[in-house]
Parts: structure tokens; C-alpha cells; sequence
């Protein structure tokens, strides 16, 4: 599956983007955290504030428990901050 | 229709294309956000716009079929900016056009508050003391919370 | 600023001339009201404006200072068109520029509702079946009453 | 005083405005509408429904039963109907 940082995520992860097959154990969102921080300081620092990461799967709004089966895309990113300023 | 676009936009030439020829519209409300060099109490040089590209033109396609659902809109049209901007340049264009005032004006605003807590885009600013990744406000989510069923 | 004026108006200059030089500004909302080729189940072809030269400035004036009072607005406008109109034709345009989108959303809906109650305007619409003058609308005072103290 | 006629007041009345210095006895607003209604039969049709006639004194709102003292210019008209369609 695709893997996607955005904004301070991809910042302090160091990529935007990567593709990777997770350990069959890897069930949930919550379980593709806990794995991809074992990979690294740089994801355990990303992931440090779980209350603030935003997930999508598919490019749809995903929850920490939802599970990741069947996901081809799957995306972090911190609260949106988009229109006006 | 929505549109996601490096470039800037003319809000004129948008509303004459969207109203052309419909002459049931009544009232046309438009909404222009622009970067503001001032955040909280911090002087802003330039921005930033990152978005999710795919993602982004999801949500706002479904922002604006939802604002189609709840209000009697005859066109109506979100465009939003992204990569580098400077204070002053126009960010994102809402326009709503309807038989009725009031239908496009809570339409428009709702595009606004969904927008602002469902599209995938992440501001960062920079200043004269450095960088930095502008922070989601609870009041956004306040006032995407009044729209709840 | 207001105006009154027989001549059309040009949304995209207006706003660009409203905001140019403040980037302290974040949010511009405009409202347009434009001539409806049908008027309840009658279908129109001309309407014709009249309005109190004189009256007519004095009391958009003294709306658009009771918005600038209520609201944190940066700039607004107010034009309102006379004479003889077609459908499509644009009635009037409304401006407000301000820091925050909700104060620019909220003064523009007010400067419509007191607008529609208060500048002594009267429409006169012709279609196949003859000309008549347009009464005014209960809803229109009930829309003005919600900014009442 | 000048007295100024407005959209089918108007149209009824068959003028826009005229100059013109009322009785003594003729106090309030809706004094001089009596006193206009006795000028003409269309007057008369004009003013028929005082309900829906308004009135501007030196270009403010004003009320039937405010004085007309001092007044320069008056103004009847119907409730306006500006703004969008």
C-alpha cells in the first residue's frame, strides 16, 4: 500500500510518500502507527501527540480503530488549516 | 464545480460564467479569503498552501454537492489556491447563486466552515523569526459544528 | 462608500478597489442582486427602478455606518442601481471586508435586509400582460426585524 | 414646503412634486393628507389606503401624527422595494 505524510508529518518523517506491506499482525490503524514508529525515532516523534494526526484511507476520513484491509492508500496528516486566513 | 489551482482567479469573470444565462438567479453571494500578514500577533512575509491532491478535489466536490442537497442553489462554484502566496493574494473563492438571498448567503457561509475543517490543505508561515505550520482553530470547528443535523 | 448610480458595476474592480493596500483584511463577501425574468408566476421583461434622489444616499450612508458599528469591517460598499433594467441586469452590489469572515458575512446579510426596508426604492415591472408596480414583501420585514436590538 | 409624490402615488396623483403652503389649521402629516384629499379627486384615490402610504419629512421616516412644522421638504411613497428581485 501507499504510504502519505502531509505537512509537519512529512516534515518530520523526512518523505512524503512510500510504499510498504505491513506484518500481518498489523490490523488497524492504531496497529500501522504502533509498526511504522517501530521502524524509527523519526516516526516515533511524528506519532508522539496521537490526538492530533488525521487519518484517511482511500482518501476518506478514517478513525484510529478502523481497520486497514483492502487499504491501497493511506494518509497522515495533522487538522487541515485550509481557506482564509 | 470546483477547481483546485496554483494560479490566481478573477471572482468577475467567475460569477459572469456562472450566471449566464439563468436569468432565475436572483441574489449571487461570493466569498474571497485572503492571506492577512498579520497571525495573532506575529508578521507574516510569505505562506504556504500544501494539499492532498485527489483528496482535496474529493472533499470539496463533496462540500458543494451537500450545500446543493440542503439549499435551492442555481450554480455555484469553490475554487481554492495552493502552493506559495504572499499577504494580500487571494486563497480561496466560494460563490453561490440562488432564486433567494438568504439561500445563497447560509449556503455560501456552510461551503466556508465545511471547507475549513474537511478539505485537505496545511498552512505554513513564515516570518522575520522563522517558519512554521499554522494550527487548526476551535472556533473553525465551532462554526462547522451549527451545520450539524 | 456608496453609490448610486444608473450605470452597471463591475464586482471584480469594486472589491479589488475595496481592498487594495489592506492586507489586514482576510475575508471579502459581496452580495449581487440581479433583475428575475419571472416575479411569482408572472414572466417579466423590463423593470424600471425609481428611487429619492437625495433620501436615497442619505439612507444607504446611515446603513452602511450601522453595519460599521455593529461588525469589525476593514471597507464596504454600497451601490444600488436606478432607471430601466432587463433580467440578468445587476440591482445592486454589497461589500464587506474584514479581518474575520463571520463579521463580513453577517454585515453584508444586514446591509441587504435593511437595504430591501429602508432606501426608498420602488420597482415597476413590465411583462406581455402590462406594467405594475412591486409591493413589498412581509418576509423582507421579518428579515430586517432579526437585527433589531 | 415642497411636496414630493413617489411611484404610483405618482402615477395617481399625476405629478412628482409641487410647491405648495398649507392651511394654518393643517398640523400633523396626516392633517395634510386631509387637506390635500380635499385639493382633488386624485388625491383622494391616492390616499385612499393611508395603511400602506409612507411618509418622509426632510427626507427622514416619519409618522402621520408628527407635526409638519417647519417641514421644507415632504415626501409620500409607498413601502419601498429596493435591493434584489
Amino acid at each position: 500500500m501507499t504510504l502519505m505524510y502531509f505537512a509537519w508529518l512529512k516534515q518530520k518523517i523526512g518523505m512524503g510518500e512510500e510504499e510498504l506491506t505491513p506484518h500481518d499482525n498489523v490490523v488497524t490503524v492504531a496497529d500501522l502507527i504502533d509498526w511504522l514508529c517501530s521502524r524509527g525515532d523519526n516516526f516515533a516523534t511524528a506519532f508522539e501527540d496521537r490526538d492530533v494526526i488525521r487519518v484517511a484511507i482511500n482518501q476518506e476520513f478514517a478513525e484510529l480503530d478502523d481497520p486497514i484491509a483492502g487499504a491501497a492508500e493511506i494518509a497522515f496528516f495533522p487538522p487541515v488549516t485550509g481557506g482564509q486566513t | 464545480m470546483i477547481r483546485v489551482q496554483q494560479e490566481d482567479f478573477d471572482v468577475g469573470a467567475e460569477i459572469k460564467a456562472l450566471t449566464k444565462g439563468n436569468p432565475s438567479i436572483g441574489g449571487v453571494v461570493s466569498f474571497i479569503g485572503l492571506v492577512r500578514d498579520i497571525a495573532g500577533d506575529r508578521s507574516i512575509d510569505t505562506m504556504t498552501l500544501e494539499h492532498y491532491p485527489g483528496m482535496t478535489e474529493k472533499m470539496l466536490a463533496r462540500i458543494e454537492e451537500e450545500a446543493q442537497e440542503r439549499w435551492n442553489l442555481d450554480a455555484s462554484l469553490i475554487i481554492h489556491r495552493y502552493g506559495p502566496l504572499n499577504p494580500g493574494d487571494q486563497i480561496v473563492l466560494t460563490i453561490t447563486a440562488s432564486a433567494h438571498r438568504q439561500d445563497a448567503f447560509e449556503a455560501n457561509e456552510f461551503l466556508m466552515d465545511w471547507l475549513k475543517t474537511k478539505a485537505p490543505f496545511w498552512k505554513r508561515e513564515a516570518g522575520a523569526d522563522g517558519d512554521n505550520w499554522v494550527e487548526a482553530k476551535d472556533s473553525d470547528d465551532v462554526a462547522a459544528a451549527r451545520w450539524s443535523p
